[in-house]
């Protein structure tokens, strides 16, 4: 078998990046110096645990929270068909205060719509993590609860929860929009209860997250933690 | 220093009024946007929750200085505008600070929030919010226009630029407001508030699709809701500066809220109706019919 | 003392003798030459001394022992002794330069040399008509006898030419001298002045002809191809002599023989001289050939001198020391830029930049070049300014506006050979070599200029009041400018600073100088001690910028017109130089001299026309211009308007502007450009606003002010380089300044005042900072920058307040510009220019914003990871200013209450009115206090509040930031900022064509090609040359008769 | 379409012409000469679009066979080449000089079977499977399922079922009985 | 008026060899031709010159026995034109000797005496 990737290096940088690996470049004033884009370009702070308020306020702020629930615009798989009708006059996610945003920094959810490739896992952990606390995570199909149909694909994760904290499956091969609105609200109930501390619990179970994430994301290629 | 105290709660006070009434109105205008499509659409208190979810989020990430001030700068601008406006005619406190400048100094205290935001969405570093202040710079250079053609119509009309004189001045009946005065600057204007309130179709800078909504890219969390916080004040108050300067001012609270209504419905209403610009048809669209309209309402006074 | 026959005799007697004597080595005969000249010369000089401090009378020789008709008598006047020691002074050094080459050819060349020399003398002192004609023969024999010496084919053919052409006009001479003998029975000038021939028509025939052979001796154009070959063809040190001596000695002729000329042919010479100037001065403007142009100079310089002959009438006694101030530049610079042309020994003049590398030829060369051009403190300046003041107190303004085009189109080719030289690549050139025999007489010629530089001015009038005491410090530290550039810098500052001491009581209690002494000396000292951030010596440097600073301190001081124009020149050279420093600045530079160069002539016209109706120079004839108003008011305005670069004339700035460093930035943009607005202010102020012509004349201004400020904005906010877009700002602030000043109202001044206050504050913080960082980045390219608030916060900072202030935002200070502008505007109903300018202020923003943050915000490069804070040299003037912006924002009554109070004398209505801090108008009011206050407050509690709510955010870094779920590629790709404004572009692009340039371009290659076209009659054929002169007579006798 | 086979019959070594519809027709092309074949149908014969470019892995023959399916727009008829490579060596002539998609099919083909295409832009960066480093997942000795198993985590208790049986057994529960 | 005195013929003579001389010079392309044409120009002023003094009846301004030196005022032609022609033929040899040299220096350069092959200097 012929090296698939010409990319000899040591084993550390096989899968890295052109623009990732270090490099020597020489400044207006002539001096030569190294710049390790890993370290210079991206945070490398982990996250940490940010604990509730005192009960009451909390109460309060989380049905603030589970009232306004921005989705990121965010579609893997078949599902993501199946977002867009949420926002029709015939599903109106709106009432219940569903909201979509194109940025992961200003959403609350994001919504897993069907099977993920590794190659999509990668980016869909990245926006997980440029999500500000808290946020929550809705899975929808088959696919992210088991695999599914691609449970035996070379390419494609079998368990969602094994690689960011899950707040609601939705099951189903797909479910209809129907369903979705259905698992918002289940979202909500969770929200309301103050049992959807998905961020922290990401940020407790980091390492575990990351050996998981790892183990598929074979060139890792970004900071452990995606600010 | 009594009178100064109470100046500053009546002064708190119109600035709860004018919040909560940004709120509203911007809720009332998205029911109404849905019920256009057909959808009951959000609920009327949808954003106040999420003025209250941004604000007790837990974590939040900063590029640095200018992008930690950049939405303080915002929300001054809208503040200042604010503070600077007389809002209820012949009240003595709800005329704020306006004593200190007149219209010209609103026209160009805009500019605080808008540079500061640049700035900040600058800090950045996503090239979205570039693009997007680089369009709305660009829109708002030829936005302008009209709006001074416009004030110029009527401080020319008015020989007064203090906005609570050209609001004395339409006082006593309705035939007496710009409007009916002076109805080709208060035509100019109205198109140039087209541009100021960013609805389609001149929406191009927040373009939601292309350049996820343009300069706030990176905002979120407490920075996003003080740049929700100003919206909601700026709306009412541009709404106010109009109806200030082309319909009558307001002598009572409820007058001033139903004027700002209809100023900004007029916004909404047309985009609600029309599909967007591209940057380079919206700058020119300023330069051709609310320009001449603008013109001719100075020639006119010549 | 010695009688002047010894002149003749020691020439002739020596000449003799080296032939009779002949086996001498080379050697000596070349010097014993030189000591006959010597010796010459010292006769004259005696004579020149004595005759001019008064110890002499004027004193006839007649040879033979007759009296005239019977004997030849010459003359030993005043005017004799000064040219013949002009002619002794030329031999002498020219036969030092041309030593070697004398040696080489020989004996009979040794003796031809003095025997021309002697024949010079003899032109200049013979008052006998026919002995004229006999040395002017033995002159023209002598240098085609040095000619054919020369050995080389060219000259040979040139020769023959001259030969020619000079045989027919000694015969036209001798037809002429004959019929004059004929009316009048005597050859001696004076008796043929007193027979009054000219009256009779056979006369006038015999006058003319001699007339015309005199000026043919000059060689006008177009019937001089045969001289131009000459000087192309012999030895440079060879066409220095013909240049300065034979042309010098053939003018003395002309002098002498004009008074037997008819009154009425007195225009038909100055036409001849004209059409000398301006067509040989054209055709100058396409030579690549040094000597060649210098050729077509000569003779253009000689068509001005017998145009001032021929306007004599109109001159009155000044006619001397115009003529003389003239000549004596011409004599000077061209016999040195010969001599330098031997030195170089390089044919093209895009080949004579290796004169870069021996700094005093360079020197050299530029002094003979500015002689020429009339800049002062040179003679010729002093001489054109009396020509033209002269000529428009006799209301001749066609030939004032003559001259000075003919004087335009010599700057041109000057100039181009001259900036090339000083930019173009030499690399490839060879080293120039120097003997000490051609070094010491260009020296000599170089401090003689300025010798007479000071020595004309003592005669000009208006030039008593010229401070000279600036000129020798710009001299001291031109001598010391081999040491290191901070010593320079420290001597300059305490020296700028003494100045301002003490000048200021010359200005108080007038705050409009106050204000522009401070902006032009203050800005000195802050651009002077930026200074300390260069290392080495930077050559040159400080004796410019402080030329310039003294031209600029001499505008404000001046109390004359005359003291204008002569700081206004002094500037316009000191500045150049600065500017020419950049790396691509060549053209720009170039662009820049001709429009300065063209504004000063414009300048002078209208001078001359104030002159013309008031009578003297004071700054009163601007007040009130009697003769042609409009014409004189825009012509003046035009001059200062090419400093502003209004829109037009500005073509010239974004390059010159844009090439240039830090320091030299700052004071072309924030500190030279206001010279421009202090011209038009005292231009407006004479000039008022009642009378149509001034309503007419404002309306215009108005609309270029508005235009300037849209252009520019426009303009900016489409470059890509940092400096440019500073320099397209430029142009559109001072647009703002000149439309304010056009409203010609209290509120319209004082908002043009101010803005000239703030905008040198404001472009001072950005011109340090950006020139800073560009020089320590090496790039003026915004897209290459980028990031650097981390690395230099203070820049940043001190380029926030400035773009701030710039924009007009409130609460800072650019505020109350926008607010005067706005209340002038309605109140002056200056409605459509104020909305061109209102919407530029707003396009302002687009550059403002593309500034800083393609600068300091968005993303930062590999390469300037590692880079510091500017240098703290720049950044302590940077905060000066700033805290300058930061007191007037708070307290603008500091600066807007002086000025109210200033203006009130001159506009005694619509002043702002106070209440404390509050300022108003008839219209608005504002108070910049306590908005400065409420938006301080109000800010600091919003600034509590966000932290409140979001006290732990984490810090991040660059790359960390939402991209569609992946991750930025390199800085340079996410970096956005080139081509930053491309949708504007589409629709306002259209705004920037390059309209002006286009028409510009279109006017100089219309004068290149006619130029071009216009030399084709000198086919190089001596037949056609001598056709040329056959037609030349019989068209003017045609013309006369 | 015929004229056009007997054409390059006479210019190429064509072994194996199956025809699929009237306008289709599948050739079998040596190596050597396939990619002077498509360039001979691109400039000679009109099939100016490249539809696209596959492969079979036949590992008993131990050959990979690759198919390029080209279209004539103006004519309206469609041509396939195979071609068989050898497995072991998995090499090919690129053909990205003629259209430059070329170059993503071949990336693709290199990232999935192993076969390379020398000179062919980027054929060497990861195209769907970033960092891979088994072997690639189409050739068929590669186990997709029992690299599922040891990669990804299965849920425990997921059982699979022949969605035939399954599905009869759910819709018509009685008829086993 | 007496248009056949020796006065009128001497000095149209002279005028008619200067127009001679010039047009020689303008038309003639060979350069020896073009300085014979100069000689005759020169000559024609030569003459003019001489006529010029000329007064009628009265004899050349030599003192010799003819010529009472007493009244030798009212006998002589005016001298001076005399005194003057003779430096002008001197001078006028001298040009002529040196254009000559000229010429042969031309020629030795291109063998040729053609003037417009000596263009090589124009505009």
């Amino acid at each position: 078998m012929s090296d698939i990737n010409n990319n000899t290096n040591n084993k550390e940088d096989k899968f890295l990046a052109e623009e990732n690996k270090k490099r020597t470049v020489i400044g207006p004033d002539g001096i030569e110096f190294e710049i390790d884009p890993l370290k210079d370009y991206f945070c490398d702070q982990k996250p940490e645990v940010r604990d509730p308020k005192n009960k009451v306020v909390e109460k309060f702020i989380n049905w603030a929270r589970a009232e306004s629930l921005w989705v990121l615009g965010f579609g893997t798989g078949c599902g993501s068909i199946e977002i867009p009708p949420l926002l029709t006059p015939r599903f109106d996610a709106a009432r219940f205060g569903v909201q979509m945003r194109a940025t992961p920094r200003q959403s609350s959810v994001i919504i897993i719509s069907g099977y993920l490739a590794v190659k999509t896992l990668k980016r869909v952990i990245r926006s997980y993590e440029q999500m500000q606390s808290p946020k929550y995570v809705l899975a929808l199909g088959s696919c992210t609860i088991n695999g599914g149909m691609y449970y035996d694909s070379y390419n494609t994760i079998n368990r969602l929860d094994y690689y960011m904290p899950v707040d609601v499956y939705v099951a189903g091969c797909m479910p209809r929009p129907e369903a979705l609105l259905a698992g918002f609200n289940k979202l909500k109930e969770r929200i309301k209860a103050g049992r959807a501390e998905g961020a922290n619990e990401y940020a407790e179970k980091f390492d575990w997250y990351k050996a998981n994430q790892k183990k598929i994301i074979k060139d890792w290629n970004m900071p452990d933690y995606n600010w | 220093m009594d009178n100064i105290i109470l100046k500053l709660l009546f002064t708190l006070l119109g600035l709860f009024i004018v919040l909560n009434w940004g709120l509203l109105m911007s809720a009332i205008m998205q029911k109404i946007v849905a019920r256009v499509a057909g959808r009951h659409g959000i609920p009327f208190y949808q954003p106040w929750i999420d003025l209250i979810k941004l604000y007790t989020k837990r974590t939040a990430i900063t590029h640095g200085i200018m992008f930690y001030l950049g939405p303080v700068f915002r929300l001054g601008g809208g503040v200042g505008m604010f503070l600077f406006i007389p809002l209820i005619y012949g009240s003595e406190y709800f005329t704020n600070f306006s004593w200190s400048g007149d219209l010209i100094l609103i026209l160009y205290f805009q500019f605080f929030g808008m540079l500061g935001m640049a700035l900040g969405a600058g800090e950045g570093g996503h090239p979205n919010s570039v693009i997007g202040i680089s369009r709305g710079l660009a829109q708002f250079t030829t936005v302008e226009v009209p709006m001074t053609l416009a004030v110029i119509s009527i401080a020319v009309q008015y020989q007064t630029l203090s906005i609570t004189e050209i609001v004395a001045a339409q006082q006593g009946g309705i035939l007496n407001w710009t409007l009916f005065t002076n109805p080709l600057a208060t035509a100019a204007a109205m198109l140039s508030l087209l541009g100021a309130f960013r609805h389609a179709p001149f929406n191009l800078v927040k373009a939601p699709n292309e350049i996820p909504i343009g300069p706030p890219t990176e905002y979120h969390s407490s920075f996003l809701g003080v740049l929700r916080t100003n919206n909601a004040i700026l709306h009412v108050i541009e709404a106010v500066l109009f109806m200030n300067l082309f319909f009558g001012g307001a002598t009572n609270w409820f007058e001033l809220i139903l004027k700002s209504f209809l100023i900004y419905f007029w916004s909404v209403f047309v985009g609600v109706v029309f599909p967007r610009f591209r940057i380079e048809q919206s700058v020119a669209w300023f330069l051709k019919v609310p320009l001449v309209i603008g013109i001719l309402a100075i020639i006119i006074f010549i | 003392m010695v009688s002047p026959i010894h002149i003749i005799t020691i020439s002739l007697g020596i000449a003799f003798a080296l032939g009779i004597f002949g086996n001498l080595p080379k050697k000596i005969s070349a010097i014993i030459m030189l000591i006959a000249i010597g010796a010459i010369t010292f006769i004259s000089a005696q004579w020149a001394y004595a005759l001019y401090f008064g110890n002499a009378e004027t004193t006839q020789i007649f040879t033979a022992g007759f009296k005239p008709p019977y004997s030849i008598n010459l003359q030993m006047g005043i005017y004799e002794a000064f040219f013949s020691l002009l002619i002794n002074i030329i031999g002498l050094l020219g036969g030092i330069y041309l030593f070697n080459t004398l040696v080489k050819q020989g004996k009979n060349a040794i003796i031809v040399f003095l025997i021309l020399i002697m024949g010079l003398n003899v032109i200049v002192l013979t008052q006998d008509i026919f002995n004229l004609f006999v040395f002017l023969e033995v002159q023209s024999i002598a240098t085609a006898g040095l000619i054919v010496l020369h050995k080389n084919k060219d000259s040979i053919s040139s020769g023959f030419k001259y030969m020619l052409a000079t045989g027919i006009i000694a015969g036209l001479l001798l037809i002429g001298i004959i019929f004059s003998y004929y009316f009048t029975g005597s050859l001696n000038i004076a008796d043929i002045i007193n027979a009054n021939i000219g009256l009779s028509k056979g006369g006038a025939v015999a006058v003319f002809l001699i007339l015309i052979a005199i000026v043919l001796e000059l060689k006008p154009f177009p019937a001089n191809g045969w001289a131009i070959d000459v000087y192309q063809s012999v030895k440079p040190g060879f066409a220095a002599i013909i240049s300065a001596g034979s042309a010098s000695a053939a003018f003395f002729v002309l002098y002498k023989i004009l008074p037997i000329v008819p009154e009425n042919f007195y225009n038909v010479i100055s036409a001849l001289g004209i059409i000398t100037f301006i067509g040989s001065n054209l055709i100058g403007i396409k030579q690549t050939n040094t000597n060649r142009l210098l050729g077509y100079s000569s003779i253009g310089q000689m068509g001005l001198l017998i145009t001032i002959l021929g306007l004599s009438p109109y001159l009155g006694d000044k006619l001397t020391f115009i003529a003389f101030a003239i000549l004596i530049s011409h004599y000077l610079a061209k016999a040195g830029l010969f001599w330098l042309s031997g030195i170089v020994k390089q044919q093209n003049i895009k080949n004579w930049s290796n004169l870069r590398k021996k700094p005093v030829l360079m020197v050299l060369f530029g002094t003979f070049i500015f002689t020429l051009l009339g800049f002062p403190p040179f003679p010729s300046f002093f001489g054109k300014w009396e020509l033209i003041m002269q000529l428009s107190a006799s209301g001749q303004f066609i030939w004032m506006a003559l001259i000075l085009v003919g004087s335009f189109i010599e700057g041109i080719y000057l100039f181009r050979w001259f900036s090339n030289s000083l930019k173009s690549e030499n690399s490839k050139l060879p080293e120039i070599k120097i003997s000490l025999n051609k070094f010491i007489p260009p020296v000599i010629f170089g401090v003689a200029t300025y010798g007479f530089g000071y020595f004309a001015g003592t005669f000009v009038e208006a030039a008593g009041a010229i401070n000279y005491i600036p000129l020798l410090f710009i001299a001291f530290i031109a001598l010391i400018d081999f040491l290191p550039a901070w010593t320079k810098n420290t001597i300059s500052i305490a020296g700028v600073i003494a100045y301002i001491f003490y000048l200021y009581p010359s200005v108080e209690g007038d705050l409009l100088r106050q204000i522009f002494l401070g902006i032009f000396l203050g800005g000195a000292v802050i651009t002077l001690f930026s200074g300390y951030y260069y290392k080495g010596k930077r050559l040159g440097f400080y004796p410019m910028a402080l030329a310039m600073f003294a031209g600029l301190a001499m505008l404000i001081t001046a109390t004359n017109l005359f003291e204008i124009l002569y700081g206004w020149e002094l500037m316009t050279i000191g500045s150049y130089f600065l500017l020419i420093r950049g790396k691509k600045s060549l053209p720009h530079g170039y662009s820049y001299m001709m429009f300065s160069l063209g504004g000063s002539y414009t300048m002078m016209f209208g001078f001359a026309l104030a002159f013309a109706g008031f009578g003297n120079l004071d700054l009163q004839a601007l007040s009130g211009i009697t003769v042609y108003p409009t014409l004189a008011y825009s012509l003046i305005l035009i001059g200062f308007m090419t400093k502003t670069a209004s829109f037009g004339l500005h073509i010239w700035l974004p390059g010159a502007h844009g090439e240039a460093v830090a320091d030299i930035h700052f004071m072309a943009s924030a500190i030279l450009l206001k010279a421009g607005v202090f011209g038009i202010i005292l231009v407006l102020l004479g000039m008022g606003a009642e009378a149509i012509y001034a309503k007419n004349i404002l309306f215009v201004l108005g609309w270029i002010g508005a235009i300037s400020a849209l252009i520019g904005n426009v303009a900016a906010s489409f470059q890509e380089s940092a400096k440019r877009l500073l320099a397209w700002s430029s142009i559109g602030q001072l647009g703002y300044i000149v439309f304010g000043l056009a409203m010609m109202s209290h509120l319209g001044w004082t908002a043009g005042l101010f803005y000239t206050i703030t905008h040198f504050l404001y472009k001072g913080v950005l011109f340090l900072i950006i020139g800073g960082i560009a020089l320590k980045l090496g790039t003026p390219l915004m897209y290459k920058m980028g990031g650097l608030i981390k690395k230099m916060p203070f820049s940043f900072i001190a380029v926030l307040i400035a773009i701030i202030t710039l924009a007009g935002v409130p609460p800072l200070v650019g505020f109350a510009g926008k607010w005067l502008f706005y209340n002038a505007i309605i109140s002056e109903g200056f409605y459509f220019q104020g909305v061109v300018v209102l919407f530029s202020g707003i396009v302002a923003f687009l550059y403002l914003f593309r500034l800083i943050h393609t600068i300091f915000l968005g993303q930062l490069k590999d390469e300037h990871r590692n880079v510091k804070e500017i240098s703290v040299w720049l950044l302590i003037p940077v905060y000066l200013l700033l805290f300058a912006i930061m007191i007037i924002s708070a307290k603008p009554e500091f600066i807007l209450k002086p000025l109210g109070n200033y203006l009130i004398s001159y506009f005694p209505t619509g002043a702002l009115t106070w209440n404390e801090t509050m300022v108003s108008t008839a219209l608005g009011h504002w108070d910049g206090y306590w908005i400065m206050m409420i938006v301080g407050v109000m800010f600091v509690i919003l600034l509590a509040w966000l932290i409140i709510t979001n006290a732990k955010a984490q810090k991040v870094k660059q790359f960390n930031m939402v991209y569609a779920a992946e991750r930025p590629f390199r800085p340079e790709t996410t970096h956005m900022a080139h081509n930053m404004f491309a949708g504007y572009n589409k629709a306002l692009g259209f705004l920037i064509a390059p309209y002006v340039t286009n028409f510009w371009n279109w006017i100089s290659n219309f004068v290149y090609d006619t130029a071009g076209f216009v030399r084709r009659i000198y086919s190089g054929n001596g037949q056609t040359y001598v056709l040329h002169i056959v037609a030349y007579i019989m068209v003017i006798y045609f013309i006369i008769f | 379409m015929k004229s056009i086979i007997n054409d390059i019959k006479t210019r190429f070594e064509i072994s194996d012409i199956v025809k699929q519809r009237d306008n289709f027709n599948f050739l079998t092309c040596k190596k050597e000469q396939t990619v002077s074949l498509i360039t001979h149908l691109k400039n000679i014969e009109g099939f100016s679009h490249f539809v696209l470019l596959t492969a079979v892995d036949w590992i008993e023959e131990g050959k990979f066979q690759l198919t390029y399916i080209l279209n004539n727009p103006d004519k309206k008829i469609d041509i396939g080449i195979r071609t068989f490579i050898e497995r072991e060596t998995a090499t090919m002539d690129s053909a990205h000089h003629l259209w430059e998609h070329v170059a993503t099919y071949q990336r693709e083909l290199k990232e999935m079977f192993g076969i390379d295409f020398p000179g062919s832009p980027r054929v060497d960066e990861s195209f769907i499977l970033e960092g891979w480093d088994d072997i690639p997942p189409y050739r068929r000795d590669f186990d997709t399922k029992k690299y599922s198993e040891e990669t990804f985590f299965p849920r425990e208790g997921r059982t699979t079922n022949d969605p035939t049986e399954y599905m009869k057994k759910k819709l018509y529960p009685d008829e086993e009985k | 008026m007496d248009y056949f005195n020796i006065e009128y013929i001497s000095i149209v003579t002279g005028f008619l060899l200067i127009l001679l001389g010039l047009f020689a010079i303008l038309t003639q392309k060979n350069i020896i031709k073009i300085v014979i044409g100069f000689s005759l120009f020169d000559t024609g002023i030569h003459i003019v010159m001489v006529s010029i003094g000329y007064i009628r009846n009265r004899t050349a301004p030599i003192l010799d026995e003819t010529v009472n030196i007493k009244d030798a005022a009212n006998q002589i032609v005016d001298p001076v034109p005399q005194a003057l022609v003779l430096t002008a033929i001197i001078i006028g040899l001298g040009v002529t000797a040196l254009m000559l040299a000229y010429v042969l220096k031309l020629h030795k350069e291109k063998k040729s005496l053609e003037i417009q092959n000596f263009s090589d200097l124009k505009w």
